[in-house]
């Protein structure tokens, strides 16, 4: 199998985050990851892809300590970054690691206004008033309609609003890896091409690495380098991510694609039920 | 433009689109400065299913909440089933025929599926509070009832598996799935759509469409929906609306909104195919 | 003037002052609130937990004296030193502060995102320790607690007044020095909430306990100081009235004034607090001076609910609370 | 062995009241134990329960505690007392309620279990009266007096008694409620500030008591026209206000201070050893003397009931005799080192609350201590006595009770 | 081994919804009832029935109540208290006023004034919300023990402002009153319990019950999907009054036999109730249960261990108690925030799939 880290050219790049075989349980007694590993490159970018409930967003709050307050725990396997296990390290101690994490379903804080909202991201900086207003400006430059709104409360915003204001929360606090959680939820389609095309920017211009988690594979394909997939819990499959995009099962799948091209949702007449890699 | 007269048109794959079954007029909405919807006009058919689409926060669920009575408009007025709506209470709206999925998941967390889609029920479990105190006779009746419908709607929408699980569990795209059984277990005549497919990915998004599409032919359920995927949006849809900054940009086919130069400005970005 | 008006003006300034006296009070829920969602019930308690040490302190008492007779059998009741009263209250707020992180380490950090019930539930959990822990600490036996407030009546102003009305007006010393405190104090925390990085990230904590952490804001930290906060003005509600009463269990009572308080001001609001506190204080002394005669009296408790009730019908998040967001 | 118990409270709003009486209670007993070897021969066994001035938490210790033999119960509040008097009216156990409770549970014939000696509320308001005529020489017409009382049952009850005696004596009286707990009292001395009445007559416990105290400093309302009841006169009350309370009176059926006899013997025998119950700090306060006081009476009444009975071990129904043929005179008092402790008294079957004697004790700022400063005076029992008669047989109405002495 | 849903089969929507699905619990549930009916009686003394059974029992009818508003309809309530004295008192003047019609009567009566003044006092709770509520609710605690210590036509102008039960019998035994026996105020007061957490139970599982919860989780979305939040609200309060007057009525008829408000029903009542019925498990009945006994029998096992068993001073005790109630509750939330019922559902659930861990 191919390995993460193996770029397309096949050079070797280093590894900045490593998951190793972990067990997942909520209230301890809901078995939810059962055994996922993964391996993300530095400066790559590293799709998680899967269906409702494979455990996405399971395995990014994994890795940003983030189960702990949903009465979810990491019952087996490791987790490093860097070469150090980050399991016990606080959310803030790994934010100022640099590692960042945009939750799925936004969570803005409601009560700040957008801009305050941005500020909080750059709180474990240390950083003086005049970085932190170039970088609001940086944000507002991706985000004009954040600039709009600036003084208004976020729990007023528009749903794509709040997406904007948690990824530009993130881009806030300077990472240097980002786990994104499901970035095109809910965002019109022009949108999604930027904050895409947002996410290629920083990760080519500034050397960000990105872990992702997304539903929308074809675009997530075509902006990632590598991709896995994840069913009920585990690995299925993985591999670059051009490799995943010519590969009939998920190119009939996840990206809706049957041999005469994209298929009209309107003819799907019968719910065919897939095969499954582990059935 | 369609010229659908007032009888209502036939679309390209034959099927019969009825009357006017809600028509908005003027609408315009505020927020203190924020101008949510400006003098918007449309009208939705009956067994239409109609697409809302527009930028983030272009007022698509502003919209909708107008439609279910969340919000009242400033300017405007509704129109229902041919008689122009009185200032209502949204749950008076529901007991029109309304019913409505939320763009933010908006179920009861602290309830299992099957309460759930059962409170989908509500406007038909009219049973005293004496009654039920006692349960047996009439509202053990009316429940089973009741119950029987829902698990007909289980079945359709496939979740019979999770029945009991508590939603908090539940991963997104079934909470979706979960939302969607709540408003169909109201029967509704009108079904509101917001974002049912955000989340989801082809496989799952197939599977919603042919739900929403087996709604509208099977019980005739007019439907009106939200979606930023534009695949699905103009597959499904009979008719478009486009909103932008509040405003309505473009109307009619999926065809026509796609090959008008506003909505390409706005929205679409590239002309979709 | 008539009589019952100049009467009127004086019972309001007295309202006025007594309204300083439950904000001080209500101060510290709306911290504790503010940064964590949590509705403090243990504040009166910490209050006179506060109280109690600042007292221990000061006259060097033994802590734990009658569980180490128990136990023991040994009688030790005092060190035999004193503590001047400002180096006793720098102690007293050392030991609001490993309050406010054992609470934390102890309680919160293993309720993080859970529902504001719950999270209310901990704190009476806390409550019943505390008051528990406080009696077993220094004895249940009423303190003298003298910081060496002025107490009494306030000469100027009754001679003043007596001149301008020919009714001197009694203003309590004690009272004066309440307001000038509270007013400092809301100053202050008024400042730290909306003008520093810690402040703003308190407020984002209060909204979403999950997005904070995921944005690097340590739940830990922020929650450590708006205890230690909130021990702050404990204390400071504890000296105020402690110097009134003694120092007593009774004292923990006083958080029943400061509810209505922080339901007309808006649990959220500092300066709404204050501006509650003088809402309630005149609002129930006016009407136990002018109705509470008519209907018997002892009026001033339901009144000061049942005040805030009416402001609240009209604007359900208080004077200055927070708009509650309804979206959907 | 002799039963006795105690339903104390070391905790809550009024613990600390109820942790004087509490160990003055308890020291007496170790006391007759260590010296004595206990009443009559038998050892003295005492179950203490505490009740947190909770009404339920009463009810579950009088529960608890009744099969143990008890020989007789003091409750400490007057909610507790309202709980058992029928319960104990069934269960024949008697109970004394020193000083509280029910006023009118003096009509033996009808409250046959329930014991109020030497004196209750309604004695205590007279007598308060009857010391406000002494310092106006014998005339009150026209004065104002206010009643300043907590707002409940117990505050509630020296008002009929002071409303009649307005009739009396032709002095004026306004009342002035304070809500539990009675933290905040601006309202009531801002009007007293303005009425300017003359005496100011309390019926406060717990925190109300010092807050009014302070008050009343605050105004500079004169300290000797402040009267409290016995439950508003302890150090607790006055500490607090430092110097200002100087000069504050109240009533009291015993007597301050630890300068008798018997506090020798307690030192002795109690205290030197380690015995002393609760921190062993409160000797010779004011609770604590109450409390010492009531085991006297109940050890007396022990005695006495040996007497008539002639066996050692008695049962709660002998115990019933002794309190009612109890008899406190000088000479027995003197003899057990209390010389002039408390009044003289008797009781018998038709009264159940002794002769109805108290005094005026004020405090000495100074000195930090309470002073006596009246001999002990009897209520006015002819404006009592129709009072009492009309309550008991309005509640022997209620619940069916046939008045009777036997 | 035995517990198990396998093999459980339910062929009918009834049986499913039936209140213990599972054939193990119904058979637990009837031992309980058959136990509590059939043996309690018999072998109760004053002291378990004083100390203990009545007040559980009681405090149980309280907590469902109580239970319905905050644990199904989210109304956070610390009126309870003042509901209490509302059904004390009305059971009171009911009492006196018809000595002749049957007792029974008089309890369900009192709640059903109770459930009158709970929707007055409701009335606010279209506007307010969360903690407000709960803060203004307060206002009908403390307005309703003014009221009920201020007039005495409450108290029948009694000169202490005390209440006193009667004697009253139900088929020739003494239910109230001094006379009463320890079995038949226990009887008296389980058959209550027992039919209120029925009626609970029938009104909670089905359509009320889902307006409810619906209006918990999430006002608006149950408004836009169909529910009257007035009508849901009110009725929310009225039921929950109604079985909190009924639990007040008893609280002073059969246990305490005679009241005074202030003390009784005071503040301290409000908390109480609601500590049980958080502890026990918001939206539970059982969890009602479980929470009365929590809060009843700790401390009076604490302190016959405590006192009684290691013999330590009265008060270092209460001080203990206090702190051990405390801490008991704050480890409590922290192993499971929604309460014993809760505990008790992870723990079936985990007994279920034993002897595997998932
Ligand atoms: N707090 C929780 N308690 C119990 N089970 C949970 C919890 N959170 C998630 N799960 C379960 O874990 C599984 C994986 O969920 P997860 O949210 O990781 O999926 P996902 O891949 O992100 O799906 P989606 O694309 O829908 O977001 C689901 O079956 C879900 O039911
Ligand atoms: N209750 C409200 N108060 C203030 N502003 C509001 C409110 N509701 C909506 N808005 C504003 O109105 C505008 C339209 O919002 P709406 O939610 O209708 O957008 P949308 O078209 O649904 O966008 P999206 O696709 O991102 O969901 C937004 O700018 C939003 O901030
Ligand atoms: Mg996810
Ligand atoms: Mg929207």
């Amino acid at each position: 199998m191919l390995d993460a880290t193996q770029t397309p050219s096949g050079t070797k790049a280093e590894t900045v985050l490593e998951i190793n075989n972990i067990e997942v349980i909520y209230n301890s007694v809901i078995l939810v990851l059962k055994g996922v590993s993964l391996r993300v490159p530095k400066g790559g970018i590293t799709a998680l892809l899967g269906g409702n409930g494979a455990g996405k967003t399971t395995t990014l709050k994994a890795i940003s300590n983030l189960l702990h307050s949903e009465r979810g725990e990491v019952t087996k396997g490791s987790i490093l970054y860097r070469g150090e296990t980050i399991q016990n390290l606080t959310p803030n101690d790994l934010v100022k690691k640099g590692v960042i994490q945009v939750m799925e379903g936004r969570h803005c804080f409601e009560h700040l206004t957008v801009e305050e909202n941005l500020l909080t991201g750059a709180y474990t900086r240390g950083a003086g008033k005049g970085d932190i207003d170039a970088d609001l400006n940086m944000v507002y430059d991706y985000f004009p309609r954040l600039k709009e709104r600036r003084r208004s409360q976020a729990g007023y915003t528009s749903g794509g609003e709040q997406q904007m204001v948690a990824i530009g929360r993130a881009l806030m606090s300077k990472p240097e890896t980002i786990l994104l959680d499901e970035p095109s939820m809910g965002l019109a389609p022009q949108l999604v091409e930027q904050i895409f095309g947002i996410v290629k920017s920083l990760n080519e211009n500034q050397g960000y690495t990105f872990l992702l988690a997304e539903q929308n594979t074809n675009v997530a394909l075509r902006f990632a380098h590598y991709g896995y997939i994840l069913e009920s819990g585990r690995v299925v499959m993985d591999g670059p991510a051009d490799d995943l995009r010519e590969n009939p099962d998920v190119k009939e799948f996840y990206l809706g694609m049957s041999d005469e091209g994209r298929k009209s949702f309107r003819n799907v007449r019968s719910y065919r039920r897939r095969k499954r890699w582990l059935a | 433009m369609l010229d659908a007269s007032d009888e209502g048109y036939i679309t390209a794959d034959g099927r019969k689109i009825g009357g006017v079954l809600m028509e908005m007029k003027n609408i315009s909405l505020r927020f203190g400065g924020v101008k949510a919807i400006t003098d918007i006009t449309f009208d939705i058919r009956e067994g239409e299913i109609r697409a809302i689409i527009g930028p983030n926060g272009a007022g698509k669920s502003s919209m909708l909440n107008v439609i279910s009575g969340f919000y009242v408009p400033q300017e405007g007025e509704v129109w229902y089933k041919g008689e122009k709506r009185p200032p209502m209470k949204p749950f008076q709206v529901a007991q029109l025929g309304i019913a409505r999925t939320f763009q933010n998941i908006a179920l009861f967390e602290g309830m299992s599926v099957l309460d759930n889609v059962m409170t989908g029920r509500l406007n038909y479990m009219k049973t005293g509070l004496l009654a039920q105190a006692i349960w047996k006779g009439k509202a053990e009746k009316e429940e089973t009832e009741n119950r029987e419908v829902v698990e007909k709607i289980i079945d359709f929408l496939e979740i019979q598996t999770i029945r009991k699980t508590p939603v908090s569990r539940l991963p997104y795209g079934l909470k979706k799935r979960v939302e969607l059984a709540r408003a169909l277990a109201a029967e509704p005549s009108l079904l509101l759509l917001d974002e049912p497919m955000a989340g989801m990915n082809v496989e799952e998004k197939e599977d919603m469409s042919r739900f929403i599409l087996d709604v509208n032919d099977e019980f005739g359920t007019t439907i009106a929906l939200i979606e930023h995927d534009m695949g699905v949006v103009m597959d499904l849809s009979d008719r478009v609306v486009v909103m932008d900054y509040g405003k309505k940009i473009g109307d009619g086919t999926p065809d026509e909104v796609r090959k008008n130069q506003a909505v390409i400005d706005a929205y679409l970005g590239v002309a979709h195919d | 003037m008539p009589d019952q008006l100049v009467y009127a003006m004086e019972v309001f300034l007295n309202g006025l002052m007594a309204g300083v006296l439950y904000a001080l009070v209500a101060l510290g829920f709306v911290l504790i609130y503010k940064a964590s969602g949590i509705f403090n019930f243990a504040q009166g308690v910490m209050a006179l937990f506060a109280a109690l040490t600042l007292v221990g302190i000061m006259e060097g008492r033994v802590p734990f004296a009658h569980l180490i007779k128990a136990v023991t059998g040994a009688d030790v009741h005092h060190f035999g030193w004193t503590v001047p009263s400002l180096a006793a209250i720098l102690l007293t707020m050392l030991v609001m502060v490993f309050l406010a992180w054992a609470v934390n380490k102890l309680i919160f950090n293993h309720l993080v995102n859970q529902e504001p019930i719950i999270l209310f539930m901990a704190t009476i959990g806390l409550a019943y320790f505390m008051e528990g822990f406080g009696d077993l600490m220094w004895g249940a036996e009423i303190k003298k607690l003298d910081v060496g407030l002025p107490q009494g009546i306030n000469d100027a102003i009754d001679e003043v007044t007596f001149g301008w009305f020919g009714y001197g007006f009694f203003i309590d010393n004690l009272d004066i020095a309440a307001t000038i405190v509270a007013v400092i104090l809301v100053i202050l925390l008024v400042m730290f909430s909306q003008y520093t990085k810690q402040g703003r990230a308190m407020r984002a904590v209060a909204d979403d306990h999950q997005a904070a952490l995921s944005v690097g804001i340590s739940l830990n930290f922020i929650w450590v100081l708006v205890w230690s906060l909130a021990g702050f003005v404990a204390l400071a509600a504890g000296i105020m009235w402690g110097t009134k009463s003694g120092v007593q269990f009774s004292l923990s009572l006083i958080a029943l004034k400061a509810l209505p308080v922080l339901m007309l001001g808006g649990f959220t609001s500092i300066p709404g607090a204050i501006v509650g506190g003088l809402i309630i204080g005149v609002g129930e002394k006016l009407f136990e001076f002018a109705i509470g005669p008519i209907i018997g009296g002892a009026t001033e408790n339901w009144f000061a609910y049942v005040l805030a009730l009416i402001f609240l019908v009209f604007r359900p998040q208080g004077l200055f609370g927070e708009k509650i967001i309804e979206r959907v | 062995e002799l039963t006795f118990t105690a339903l104390s409270y070391r905790t809550g709003p009024y613990a600390a009241n109820g942790i004087p009486f509490a160990d003055g209670y308890e020291d007496y007993f170790t006391l007759l134990n260590e010296r004595d070897g206990g009443i009559g021969g038998e050892p003295v066994r005492l179950i203490e329960c505490e009740t947190g001035y909770n009404t339920e938490k009463g009810v579950e210790c009088y529960e608890g505690t009744k099969s143990s033999g008890a020989l007789v119960y003091q409750p400490l509040s007057t909610g507790i007392t309202y709980q058992l008097i029928p319960k104990m009216t069934a269960d024949q156990i008697p109970m004394h309620s020193m000083g509280y409770g029910r006023t009118s549970a003096k009509n033996g014939e009808v409250f046959r279990w329930i014991f109020n000696y030497p004196a209750n509320y309604w004695d205590g308001a007279s007598i308060a009266i009857k010391h406000l005529l002494d310092v106006n020489d014998g005339d009150l017409s026209g004065k104002k007096i206010a009643l300043v009382y907590h707002n409940s049952a117990y505050g509630k009850e020296p008002i009929r008694t002071l409303e009649e005696l307005a009739e009396k004596h032709g002095y004026e009286l306004s009342l002035l409620p304070v809500d539990h707990p009675g933290q905040e009292q601006k309202s009531q001395w801002l009007q007293i500030r303005r009425d300017r009445p003359d005496h100011v007559i309390m019926w406060g416990w717990g925190v109300m008591n010092q807050v009014a105290i302070q008050e009343a400093v605050n105004i500079r309302y004169p300290m000797e026209n402040f009267l409290g009841i016995w439950w508003s006169g302890s150090e607790n009350d006055v500490k607090p206000a430092g110097d200002g309370a100087d000069g504050y009176k109240a009533l009291a059926f015993h007597n301050f201070g630890s300068d008798y006899p018997l506090f020798d013997d307690l030192k002795e025998h109690v205290i030197d050893k380690g015995l002393a119950a609760g921190a062993g700090d409160q000797v010779g306060s004011v609770l604590y003397n109450r409390g010492l006081y009531a085991a006297m009476l109940a050890a007396e009444a022990a005695k006495t009931a040996q007497e008539i009975h002639g066996v050692s071990k008695i049962t709660p129904v002998m115990m019933r005799d002794g309190m009612e043929a109890l008899e406190m005179t000088e000479a027995k008092m003197t003899e057990l080192g209390l010389p002039g402790f408390g009044p003289e008294f008797k009781v018998s079957c038709q009264n159940h609350g002794g002769n109805g004697f108290a005094a005026v004790g004020q405090w000495d700022a100074a000195a930090g201590e309470w002073t006596m400063i009246t001999d002990y005076m009897q209520a006015d029992q002819d404006v009592l006595g129709p009072l009492i008669e009309e309550d008991s047989m309005a509640y022997a109405a209620e619940s069916g009770i046939e008045p009777g002495c036997n | 081994m035995f517990y198990r849903e396998a093999g459980d089969f339910k062929s009918s929507y009834v049986e499913d919804s039936q209140t213990f699905p599972i054939k193990f619990d119904r058979y637990r549930y009837y031992v309980v009832l058959i136990f509590a009916f059939a043996v309690v009686p018999f072998v109760v003394n004053d002291y378990w029935v004083n100390a203990i059974f009545m007040p559980f029992l009681i405090y149980s009818i309280a907590a469902i109540g109580l239970n319905i508003l905050v644990g199904y309809c989210g109304q956070v309530s610390l009126g309870t208290g003042g509901f209490m004295a509302v059904g004390a008192f009305a059971c009171y003047k009911l009492m006196t006023a018809f000595p002749d019609i049957s007792i029974i009567i008089h309890v369900i009566l009192a709640g059903g004034i109770t459930a009158i003044v709970g929707v007055l006092f409701g009335l606010p709770s279209l506007r307010i919300k969360g903690f407000y509520l709960a803060v203004a609710t307060l206002a009908a605690q403390f307005f309703l023990v003014w009221l009920f210590n201020r007039v005495p036509w409450f108290y029948n102008y009694s000169a202490t402002g005390q209440i006193t039960a009667p004697e009253r019998t139900v088929v020739g035994a003494p239910v109230t009153g001094a006379n009463t026996d320890a079995w038949a105020a226990y009887f008296f007061c389980l058959v209550f319990t027992v039919a209120c957490a029925i009626i609970a139970r029938n009104l909670t599982r089905g359509a009320q019950g889902r307006k409810w919860m619906a209006i918990r989780d999430m006002d608006i979305a149950a408004e836009i999907i169909g529910v009257d939040p007035l009508k849901a609200k009110l009725s929310a309060f009225a039921v929950s009054s109604f079985f909190v007057g009924i639990s007040g009525a008893l609280f002073f008829a059969i246990y305490l036999g005679a009241v005074e408000v202030g003390e009784v029903f005071g503040i301290q009542k409000s908390f109480l109730v609601l500590f049980m019925v958080i502890i026990g498990g918001l939206g539970s009945i059982f969890g009602s249960f479980a929470g009365a006994a929590f809060l009843v029998l700790l401390p009076v096992l604490l302190k016959n261990t405590l006192v009684g068993g290691l013999g330590w001073p009265t008060d270092l005790a209460a001080h203990i108690e206090f702190m051990v109630v405390g801490a008991l509750i704050v480890i409590f939330l922290i192993a499971e925030p929604h309460g014993l019922a809760q505990l008790w559902r992870i723990a079936k659930e985990k007994l279920r799939l034993w002897p595997f861990p998932h």
